[in-house]
């Protein structure tokens, strides 16, 4: 048995497998199947200052090896988070990170402020992969400028880690995490959707509501991969790797390329135990391979 | 209701039409307590084009057999999958989900059951616990044509069955809701399952009548538990979720234009 | 029976179904399989000035419904194609379009003006995916300036039918297209393959000689097509879509979505005959809705 | 030589050992022509992490019976979904693909086959092909337990057959390379398949004794039929392609450090 711990900045966490924003809603809907304490962390639905409807049905499209999604972060907002959500998973033995999203830099603000009293929240991520109503709409993190801007203004209002996760619909993703990890970013965490579409034929129409959506799923994990191996060669912080990952050695492929810690997103619909069997894995590989301890894999993979 | 995550064995997969399948599932363990209405989520394996699990209605649960009953209709890569399992395969279920179809306070109250192509699939458990809770039951059940009627035998264990098909080869020539019945009798609640156009001419009917209308929505799925948002329909609270606040909601509370 | 022609500027396909650069070698290798004169064309090997050996194996990795590939644009130079290949394919009776790549401005340039005298190439089609060597090895087609760059030299020299064909890895495709559109080019085809990468854990070495390599497949094709619709709705020339089209249905989302001429890949290594089978799909779907031409679906997408 | 798209059928799919299948497969039209050392891809289907076909070796075609066999080796999930199709199951083949074995140019020559593991399977073909033309043929066949050397019986048909096992439970215990028949005996032509290391040493034992040397070498394919050169190795003629050059390479034309 392999030693696990592994710490993402002032973050401790029992293993390296936390479970992606948006996929495993606040994690009481998986409690049926597995024990939550068992795994490192999980990173609760996308909060926003006031609550959201989200887009209209539909929303999913299933894709070759994937998925799109179009939920548009509905939640009820964080004021809702803090008083009844908050009381039923703070004492989850487990990382709880609430993933953070907004239109507008002030949104992200407020947001974090409320979330830093949170004596149990020890983590937010920054999704900056929402649209900045006040640009255009393009998505903060797809310039260096606008990411830099949202991550230096919540660095100065949020006390705790920071994580920004990055979006992969970039030229280049190093320079937007070089311009994070210079705002004060504590790590980051990659990748967020890549954009797609689908469209039914017979009916000659986008399958989903908003036209274009977010592709998830095993189908974007070499995309993910490269990306994370990009990214932990440039930046300094550690860096949190996620895509596609349905068992433990996808999961061993992030570490190796770079990743301290991985999420799983999709694979938990497919089967809500895949976190715990992927600690399991990354367990029985440690232990096959003669590592003592997890951090040895990490960014291990020779050239 | 705790969830299971079950590997299930094919007891039967009997081929009831070209289209359709009836998958009976046992279990060594007791099979988990299940109400009408709703569904499991069903991992397909071997389909290179499937990537999800598939939601399907619990067709019907008999305990004393130990036995789950799924309806299958083929209508795509997973569904063939599902219609080509052998007895003696395994097939991993997450059960149960979604809410369940109501029960009436009354207990005189009169319950009409309409269901179409797919849709009759949850009528038969929620007849089989109608009559057992000592209601009267009648299933309108609709189909395209008589081959696409399936297993009234089921149907008639537990009420009255009445039937149209479009082409008349079976009951009355027509939709479900140009059905005779609907002129005379008078039914309290009325229970419906089946294509949304379908489902929205059942509401409109019970409407007029002024009965209490249940109906179970489909929608694109993928986790089936509530942790992903994507299974949404429009109600007088907001988006809500099918796959825990549905399948089946009552009209009143669905935005429909009835 | 549809009518299935279709221009594309000055090029007239018999129908819009064509095969991608680098999956369908020089067409002859498929002959025994099908009648080659049954398609729209076929784009051949990347093509450079002078021979080159690719890369090392291991050149490809299966992923996901895709697969990477490190092929490194071996081939025999551009004198080697117009005296050796050129007499064997020049009669086949579809469209020989030849892809030209290149490490420097100049390649391009040179490369284009040689093939601009062959009688039977209708088109060349600038793979501008390519890295610069001149500018550290950005790839051209990652930034405006550098994809306008080449396609205004070598539209200065080339007088047939000039198709740039567009990098995925980029944050906005569109401007991009608008960049070579304005230096002349007289259509577009997308997409080339999205960067990845895969890891063999066990040798905890990168499965490519290369590290990263390109993604191609049905994994990509909600990302191609979304690229699709975005640039078909920002230029006035006309796009050619591909990436990970497996079957008719999946061209038809492509035309819907904006393209007049679609290119099958790598389903042509599971399905030497898809090409034809796509053809006779596109016919299929015509006649089912009543159309008389298959221009009436290019960009009927209902949004 | 002309390639095929073909739907095989399956015949037999005889469970050799734990890991070993041989695929019995026949057509109803007549095979077509195929070379030993020749392979062909193979589609798998309902395999959700397969994507591309899968190569495999010829390992034996019997015209009598109109049968082509494949020897299989299950390794990942490709392999294990062929070890499980079933008679009468149907198979999508592409073939004959690559070059072959060539044959020795005098009649006197002696001929020694190594094969290791898997790398047996075309040597059955080509054994069956150089005893036809008249040459005397020995097989050397390595594996690492007695379970593990697969019909043996099969080669012995073509000549005579020595082994070896790392564990010593059939023939000599060691490598084939290690066995005493490569002490006295002089081969004028030597061919081999299996895993490099294996063949490396082989190569170097061919050089030694200045035998002819033919290496049958395994790639990452995509498209098996020289399309997308993604299965190129280093030749003293740069890279080539193994799945038109190949798969069978005289040692002379590798750049291996033997
Ligand atoms: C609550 C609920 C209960 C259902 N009960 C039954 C039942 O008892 N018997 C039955 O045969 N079918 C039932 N369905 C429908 C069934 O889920 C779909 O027919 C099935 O998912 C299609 O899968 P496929 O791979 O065969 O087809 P696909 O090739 O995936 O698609 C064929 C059609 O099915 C639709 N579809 C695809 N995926 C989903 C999904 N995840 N959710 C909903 N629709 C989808 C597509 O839009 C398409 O029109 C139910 C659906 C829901 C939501
Ligand atoms: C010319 C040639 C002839 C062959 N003949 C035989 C034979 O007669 N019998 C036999 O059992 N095997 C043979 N092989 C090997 C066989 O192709 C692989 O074992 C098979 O592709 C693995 O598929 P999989 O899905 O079971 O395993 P995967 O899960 O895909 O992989 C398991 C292992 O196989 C390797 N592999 C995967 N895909 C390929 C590929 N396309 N080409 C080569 N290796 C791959 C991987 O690197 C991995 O180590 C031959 C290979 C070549 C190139
Ligand atoms: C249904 C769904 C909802 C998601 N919601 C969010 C979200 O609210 N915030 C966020 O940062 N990412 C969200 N994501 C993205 C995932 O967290 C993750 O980055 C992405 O799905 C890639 O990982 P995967 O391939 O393992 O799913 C969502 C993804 C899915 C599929
Ligand atoms: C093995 C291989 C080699 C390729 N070589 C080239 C090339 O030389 N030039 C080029 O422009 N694109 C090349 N491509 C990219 C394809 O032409 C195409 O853009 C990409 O594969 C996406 O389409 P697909 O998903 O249908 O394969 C290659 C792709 C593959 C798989
Ligand atoms: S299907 Fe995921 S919330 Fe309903
Ligand atoms: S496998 Fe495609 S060229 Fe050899």
């Amino acid at each position: 048995m392999a030693n696990l711990n592994i710490n993402i900045g002032r973050l401790q966490l029992k293993n390296p497998v936390m479970t992606a924003s948006g996929t495993f809603g606040y994690g009481t809907e998986y409690s049926d199947f597995m024990d939550l304490s068992r795994i490192g962390g999980i990173f609760v639905k996308g909060t926003t200052l006031r609550e959201r409807q989200g887009n209209p049905y539909p929303r999913m499209a299933e894709t070759p090896s994937g998925m799109l999604n179009a939920v548009g972060l509905q939640n009820k907002g964080v004021d809702y988070f803090i008083n009844h959500i908050y009381p039923t998973v703070k004492d989850i033995d487990t990382n709880i990170i609430v993933n953070v999203s907004g239109s507008t830099v002030e949104d992200y603000v407020e947001t974090a402020e409320k979330l830093n009293s949170l004596e149990k929240i020890p983590a937010i991520e920054l999704n900056i992969s929402c649209p900045n109503v006040k640009e255009g709409g393009m998505a903060f993190g797809t310039s260096c400028l606008s990411a830099a801007q949202v991550v230096s203004s919540v660095r100065r209002v949020y006390k705790n880690e920071l994580i920004v996760k990055l979006s992969p619909n970039v030229t280049d993703i190093s320079e937007i995490a070089l311009a994070v990890e210079a705002e004060g970013a504590d790590s980051v965490s990659l990748i967020n959707t890549l954009l797609g579409m689908a469209i039914n034929i017979e009916r000659r129409k986008p399958v989903l509501s908003t036209i274009t959506g977010g592709l998830s799923g095993p189908a974007v994990k070499p995309v993910a991969l490269r990306m994370v191996w990009q990214v932990a060669k440039a930046v300094k912080i550690p860096v949190i790797g996620l895509g596609g990952i349905m068992n433990a050695a996808d999961a061993i492929e992030f570490m190796l390329a770079g990743a301290s810690a991985i999420q799983i997103g999709t694979a938990n619909f497919i089967d809500p135990t895949v976190s715990i069997k992927v600690v399991d894995g990354i367990n029985e590989y440690l232990d096959r391979h003669g590592f003592q301890s997890v951090t040895e894999i990490i960014g291990a993979l020779e050239i | 209701m705790k969830k299971f995550i079950l590997d299930l064995k094919i007891k039967e997969n009997r081929k009831l039409s070209d289209q359709y399948s009836l998958i009976i599932l046992t279990s060594t363990e007791k099979l988990p307590e299940i109400l009408p209405g709703q569904f499991a989520e069903v991992r397909i394996d071997g389909s290179s084009t499937t990537f999800l699990r598939r939601p399907l209605s619990i067709h019907y649960v008999d305990y004393e057999q130990n036995e789950l009953w799924l309806l299958i209709q083929v209508v795509g890569d997973g569904t063939k999958r599902l219609a080509a399992l052998k007895a003696e395969d395994s097939l991993n279920v997450i059960l149960p989900l979604g809410n369940s179809y109501t029960e009436p306070e009354t207990k005189s109250a009169k319950a009409l059951l309409v269901g179409g192509g797919c849709g009759v699939a949850p009528l038969l458990y929620l007849g089989a616990h109608l009559k057992r809770s000592g209601f009267e039951v009648t299933f309108l059940l609709g189909a395209r044509s008589k081959r696409d009627l399936l297993q009234l035998c089921e149907y008639e264990r537990f009420g009255t069955v009445y039937t149209t098909t479009e082409d008349g080869t079976h009951g009355e020539q027509g939709f479900v809701t140009q059905h005779s019945l609907l002129n005379g009798s008078n039914f309290d609640y009325i229970y419906t399952c089946g294509p949304t156009p379908m489902m929205k001419a059942v509401a409109r009917y019970a409407a007029k009548t002024k009965a209490n209308c249940e109906v179970s929505l489909e929608n694109t799925m993928a986790c089936g538990i509530g942790a992903c948002l994507c299974c949404v329909t429009d109600t007088i609270n907001g988006h809500v979720c099918v796959c825990t606040e549905g399948p089946v909601f009552n009209i009143t509370r669905l935005k429909w234009q009835i």
